[in-house]
């Protein structure tokens, strides 16, 4: 019986000290009519063997390729070090650390992931995680709303060069609180400042703004937080914690900095897996603590006053506020959090920044060579580690012939920007080497070549 | 031994370059106002020391790994290694989340039969993946049956019942979702108040959240009922599958009269916790309330996997994360579930549920009061100290310190609320008889010297790397992130 | 710096307090003509996500090929929990158990390790591990020259079908010690008995057995044990220890059973590896333990009276014996010892005996697939998990075409054996699906189809 | 808290399904007398039973990964998580030994990457891999000295010089090879006694087995003599590479006129110690030699990588393994070294040395005695706590156990054994200067108590899971493996 360690004569003496004769008088209780001899459609069993296998040639079949995707998620080299430190069964398989004595390794851990996380954003606090940076933007979205008491609105206005899935899911999670996001149209791929202008007057709980936007671009932040401040409204700072190490931290933009930050944690050291899991970190300023959604551990003694760990201002979660708590989320994603400190650690602030600058670096290059390409043209001059470029042709059959050549070469634009034209979206981190640059423009060359302009 | 934080290791100018490309390129063609002037503090600190703090840090935890963990509630039962190692496989976990679908066969076939899975295990007509964890799930079936409700017109249904005994992501994910909570009390029999229910179901009526077996450890016996009376109400019926580990391939949620359901996969289908998550909270629905599932689902056309997205569903309520949640999550929940089988399958309910009456069983026959003696435990059970608090002033924390102590990991404190003085204990299916006994041991151990020596108990835990913490002044002055300037 | 903690703030203060001012003057004992200024062509040094990826680049231009081979390296399933555990870094990185309360894990799963390895063979005693099977061999022939005091004989009987590589290894090691191996000739894939009665008035110290033999064969190990000990030969038993879950143990053999056991540890959970790290073991009657070569270690208590381990019988030892001492061996295979104790723990008894049964079978299932193929026949009609099987051509160049189809199809056996014609050994263990078996016989088919017969 | 034994964990019928084939294939067609009649007594024990006995006694080890090691002529280094990666790639682990060459290019070319830059660091002419730890490369060698002699019929060439503070190994393989041992002492400042040479060399002479630096820590600065000497009565050097971190890139082995050498890839290059093992002890040898090297060797041949075996190499000593040695040892080895290059190879010896000359230092103005206190440390050094012992009757095993207390794995002790109640210390370039200083400090904490209450010190360890074991115990009343009847 996999993983059940039970032998026959256990289980004899069990249901006599229980007092009945099988198992199944157990199930007694569950009304005869609902009981039912076993799941329908469930294939056999499989050894550990046969499941590896089977999972092997699955994997197998999905091919090998080089991607130039970025658009939220970021391939990134992992050290060895962090995933075989992070699966160690210690942190892997506790639970949340509910009892502070029994789990100093994950509260420590955790503390130690708010301080860095402090440090990368420029302000005062951070939380333990959420599920992953879209959610955590909407968390970030219903936390201004409550904590901007001043002002009242139910609105939030948006830069347009916001990731779309973000504002999707926050869409999802704050229509049913009647909380409205207002986007602001894109200009060169970053704010219209004029448009934001032109809203001055208009009451709105918080600004949020991603840097960089989607698309690659820098935007005005100092400007954009400025402005928010003086029109009474929080601003809500997405960003890329990796690239922080490099760009100015959301505590710092403007005069007083922005109040919350979140983002995606993913580039600092999770797998690409497909999506998930990842996890969405959220830090703010010291004013809006008790506004924070999800778990926080604080430091301090033991009854012999010795430092140690322990999960705090609990009475804004759940699980002691019920219906008035700042958020529902329990589960967070603690095990991605242990791995992006170790990765953090071992990379230190001089090599997140290395890396950062790599990702420009390589970026650069890759868009300086397919911008050399004829019916390829670049889009916005100014760019982190993302470009937008635009073809002469639609993007789908250029990007499906370059995937049956084992390259996928970005993301197509024309869902969410149908105004950019035949747009894509690139992204060369610094685990693309230089042949693997190379390698993309020379069959963007042999694509183009031999698709027709539609 | 303390370990230090590892800021206190660090020392500037130390540098760890095997990690980073070897050189900074530059950034200089970037308008200086976007980047940043002082660099952030991380620990400047080796590899070696890396790696001696955190596997220092990580033998300071308890975990299922090396302690018995009847955490109830929480199903701690043993994490297959081979989940992690499946989910790990280069292939699956550097696939791009926007990788071409006919890049991603094997990975959604997978995810397909995940689903198929699902909906075996549940009865219920589709399952959407995407929720990140239980409370997300939550979020989503009370998004649905919104979203169902306004669909029909129904623009007044805005109260969401939850019993007394309900998680506490329950009554908070109501309010996420714009609605209003009625609490309604539970038995002295552990089932729902019926009466209570119906003078609270109404026109106003959106749903009722439920547990079942419930947080307090037992099978709702008139769920029949409650499903007719919320359906006759107009309103619709969530199950919150956190418990679904106690009736795994014996009863359907589908077959209750659910309407829609999340199952925590970091639970019944053993996902690791790590510390905090991340977990699953995938949601099943019902024909009903098919139309509003979040996206993505994987679907199947032609012989090949697809997405199935707001195109195919423009009922959806949305989406609820990025991309399509914790695929390596959902990964390991798809290696267990192949290893174990409908066969496996039931084997889990039926030892989780042998464990839990035995254990109950040999602690009642121990003079520990059972919270609801008279009916059969399902996965966990709950026993109430408040007999030895009165007695010895050894209270319900005491005794979970002192269990610390003695190699055990506490049961679950002061939940469910309504019994005072309470431990939820939820041994699972993984652990043996020899180690059920132990605790049993150990329960009787600290009983006995609650009551010689009431003293010595509140001193617990005395073997732990720190003391007892003072979470009041962790509340006051808060100290929530190193800074250098301490 | 990797790997190197140092600031330039430290170096300086620690050259300062040692009273030099560079880290050269530290090596100006090294007279100044040794001194050089670097190694000469050693490449420069690469990041981790470098090596990673050529490491990569070189592991996938070895390709994805679906083995028949055995020959003394077994293809078996490993689970995932084994090598988690092993490489846990307190495993991974802890030295030989010198001090014994600092190391009572590795200590105490090297007892456990050594009750599995004499419960396996039936014998009394067992070391901590050699570094191989052939190694073992040799040493185990060595201590039976050593304990075989009667007879002062320094030539030792080999059965014919002991691996051939054992025998050469054995024999790089015993001749330095001017002690000879005899060969016992080949009848029927197994020991000839007669040959070795008419052996019986010659003096050797110890008659070596392989069970089952290089060619898959049983040997009559009742019988040739029984005879060696009539004629005042120690036995050495050289056994496939995950097979010992199915066949007679060494301890069982004949009337007295075996004095030494001994072999390869790498189908207890070690990967191929292309032929290393894997662990020679070492079991042997309680009256030999003195003349053990390898650490042991041995259960005691301490000063409270509660048990322990430590490493016992260090006069047998280098670092105490020197130039006595029973073997040079040192540091041993310890690593690959805690792999196979874990494995052994996850199999059990009952799981062990699964596999051996089912790599029976499946080599059983293989060679009737074989010997159905016109061109193909079975040699010995009796095996365990290998076979011999003859082909109506030279073997190389089939193993060849077989090999560009991706599968390996056996140890060609005509350098060691050319007797026996154009014969090729071939296994097909647990980790063997039907579907690659029935793709063996295919291929074979296919290949001596299209090539022509010598 | 004790970890019981695995096997006291086993119940009989407990079944563990999800790794063996799901039914027993039957194997009656083979003769019942070679079958085995009883089973063998294997623990009966879940998934879970394994993983948390196993963690639980990884716990209970001190190792690079938790503790600062600094076990003199170990190199307790750190062992980059990495090299363990590559090593367990798929590809690689699991190639099998008889692979062809052709699907084995890549293996292939790393091995021969290997080879060549061990050459680079030996100034050797060959190098052959195959040896499986130190002390089979010292076989090697000296079965290739032999070799050698008798291949120039000098038969008589059996006596091999050994310094007495060599390691055990070194007679003990010039025994295993046939050869008789001739000891020679070394002087009071850490160098060969040069008279004690000339008077035991002569025609019987075989060579000579030399560790430089030598293993009490110091350069032998008459190393360029001795080998003339050597090689004039018709000798050959052997070189003892344990200690080769030392001066890693800084001199080669072969220009000081070694002949042969081994190399402990688990020291120098940071393989894993593994509680024991596996190693690597390859070996280089000169010109000379190189007819003789252990075979197989990795050659090329028209671009691509082959095995050079017996038949290309007839003169060889043979074969030592049953196939080409520890290979996932060396792929270890490989990365560490691509991952160095030149001049972290450098860095290696430089800061090895810098860190054994400031511990020296420190210790020695703490006022501890150094064993050749007028002498450089190479990367080890050796302090001798006579005076102390003397004083106080705390010896050096009382210190090496508090040691353990204070949270730091204890030096080497008794060895060598010139020097009495000696510690050889050996930090490694890994460790950090604030180490050890921590390192510093309990030392002299520890020296403090033994002059203050020196029965304290000999209770240690206080705070392992054991504390002092009776030795003599265990070799009296042998208990060497768990059996049922007990
Ligand atoms: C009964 C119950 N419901 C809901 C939840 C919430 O699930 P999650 O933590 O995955 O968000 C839990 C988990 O603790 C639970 O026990
Ligand atoms: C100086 C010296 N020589 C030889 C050896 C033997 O090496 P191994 O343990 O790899 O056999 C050692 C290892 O301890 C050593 O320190």
């Amino acid at each position: 019986m996999p993983f059940i360690p039970h032998t026959e004569e256990d289980v004899a003496a069990m249901l006599e000290l229980i007092g009945v004769k099988t198992t199944d008088e157990l199930f007694q209780e569950i009304p005869a009519n609902l009981r039912i001899a076993g799941p329908d459609g469930i294939p056999a069993g499989l050894t550990e063997a046969e499941v590896s296998q089977l999972a092997q040639q699955r994997a197998a079949g999905d091919g090998d390729v080089v991607s130039f995707i970025g658009a939220g998620a970021y391939e990134h080299y992992i050290p060895a070090a962090v995933w075989d430190l992070a699966t160690r069964g210690e942190f892997y398989s506790a639970y949340t650390p509910y009892q502070a004595e029994a789990s100093q390794g994950t509260l420590q851990l955790i503390y130690e992931y708010q301080s860095m996380m402090t440090s990368l954003t420029g302000l005062d606090v951070s939380n333990a995680s959420l599920y992953d940076g879209a959610s955590a933007y909407a968390e970030a979205c219903l936390m201004a709303v409550r904590a901007n008491r001043k002002s009242g609105s139910r609105r939030i206005l948006t830069t347009g060069a916001m990731h779309p899935v973000y504002r999707a899911v926050a869409n999802t999670i704050l229509s049913n609180q009647g909380i409205e996001l207002v986007d602001l149209p894109v200009a060169g791929g970053v704010t219209d400042l004029g448009a934001l202008a032109a809203m001055d007057g208009e009451d709105f709980a918080a600004v949020s703004v991603q840097q960089p936007g989607f698309l690659g671009t820098l935007e005005a932040v100092d400007d954009i937080t400025d402005r928010a401040h003086a029109a009474g409204r929080l601003v809500i700072a997405v960003c890329n914690p990796l690239l922080l190490a490099a760009l100015k931290p959301p505590g710092s933009w403007g005069e007083s900095g922005a109040d919350i930050a979140c983002g995606e944690g993913q580039p600092l050291g999770i797998p690409l897996s497909s999506g998930g899991p990842y996890f969405g970190y959220m830090t703010c300023s010291k004013s809006l603590v008790r506004q924070m959604p999800g778990r926080i551990v604080g430091r301090t003694v033991d009854v012999e006053d010795r430092p140690g760990f322990t999960l705090t201002l609990q009475a804004r979660e759940q699980h002691i506020r019920r219906s008035k708590a700042t958020s529902n989320i329990c589960t967070n994603q603690g095990l991605m959090v242990t791995a992006a400190t170790i990765y953090m650690s071992l990379l230190g602030s001089e090599g997140l920044r290395r890396i950062a600058a790599r990702c420009h670096a390589n970026t650069r290059q890759l868009v300086t060579l397919l911008s050399g390409i004829d019916g390829v043209s670049l889009l916005y001059d100014s760019y982190f580690h993302e470009a937008v470029i635009c073809l002469d042709r639609p993007v789908a059959p250029v990007l499906e012939a370059l995937s049956r050549r084992g390259i996928l070469g970005g993301y197509d634009l024309s869902e969410h920007y149908p105004e950019l034209g035949n747009a894509l979206l690139v992204c060369a981190t610094e685990a693309r080497s230089a042949q693997e640059i190379a390698a993309y423009g020379a069959c963007m060359q042999e694509v183009l070549a031999k698709t027709q302009v539609a | 031994m303390k370990e230090p934080l590892i800021f206190e290791y660090s020392r500037p100018g130390r540098r760890a370059p095997s990690h980073a490309p070897g050189a900074m390129a530059s950034l200089d063609d970037l308008p200086a106002e976007v980047l940043r002037a002082d660099p952030p503090v991380l620990p400047e600190v080796s590899e070696l020391q890396v790696v001696r703090h955190f596997t220092r840090l990580s033998q300071q935890n308890f975990s299922i790994d090396t302690h018995f963990y009847p955490l109830g509630s929480c199903t701690m039962k043993y994490n297959p290694r081979v989940c992690n190692r499946v989910a790990m496989m280069p292939a699956f976990a550097n696939r791009h989340p926007y990788g071409p679908e006919e890049h991603g066969q094997g990975f959604l076939h997978c995810m397909f039969e995940l689903q198929e899975m699902l909906k075996a295990v549940t009865g219920m007509a589709e399952v959407s993946l995407t929720p990140m964890a239980g409370a997300q799930g939550e979020f989503a079936g009370v998004a649905m049956i919104r979203a169902y409700h306004l669909a029909n017109g129904d623009t007044q249904r805005r109260q969401i019942i939850v019993p007394d005994a309900a998680h506490g992501t329950n009554p908070a994910t109501a309010t996420m979702c714009g609605c209003e909570v009625v609490e309604i009390p539970t038995r002295a029999d552990g089932d729902v108040d019926l009466e209570a229910l119906r003078s609270v179901l109404g026109p106003q009526t959106a749903g009722i959240m439920l547990t079942n077996p419930s947080t307090v450890g037992v099978f709702e016996r008139n769920i029949e009922t409650i499903a007719a009376l919320v359906h006759e109400a107009g309103g619709l019926l969530y199950y919150d599958g956190a418990n679904l580990n106690a009736i795994l391939g014996r009863a359907l949620p589908g077959d209750m009269g659910f309407d829609v359901i999340h199952i925590n996969l970091h639970k019944t289908f053993s996902t690791p916790h790590g510390g905090g998550g991340p977990g699953s909270g995938v949601v099943g629905v019902s024909q009903r309330l098919q139309p509003y599932a979040p996206v993505p689902v994987v679907g199947r056309k032609n012989d090949q996997y697809v997405w199935l997205t707001e195109k195919e569903r423009p009922q959806t309520i949305g989406r609820l994360s990025a991309f399509m949640g914790n695929a390596g999550i959902l990964l390991r929940a798809w290696v267990y579930m192949r290893m174990l089988g409908a066969e496996g399958m039931l084997r889990v309910s039926e030892y989780a549920t042998l464990n839990a009456n035995y254990l109950m069983a040999r602690l009642m026959q121990a003079g520990f009061q059972a919270a609801y003696p008279e009916r059969r435990a399902s996965h966990e059970f709950i026993i109430s100290l408040k007999d030895i608090v009165r007695q010895t002033g050894v209270n319900t924390m005491d005794f979970a310190k002192a269990l610390l102590d003695r190699g055990f990991h506490a049961p679950t404190t002061y939940f469910p609320t309504l019994v005072p003085e309470c431990l939820l204990i939820e041994p699972t299916e993984t652990e043996t008889r020899q180690e059920l006994d132990a605790f049993v041991d150990a329960m009787i151990e600290i009983r006995d010297l609650a009551l010689s020596d009431p003293q010595e108990v509140k001193r617990a835990p005395l073997s732990t790397p720190v003391r007892r913490l003072d979470d009041v002044r962790a509340a006051r002055q808060l100290d929530l992130a190193w800074s250098e300037n301490r």
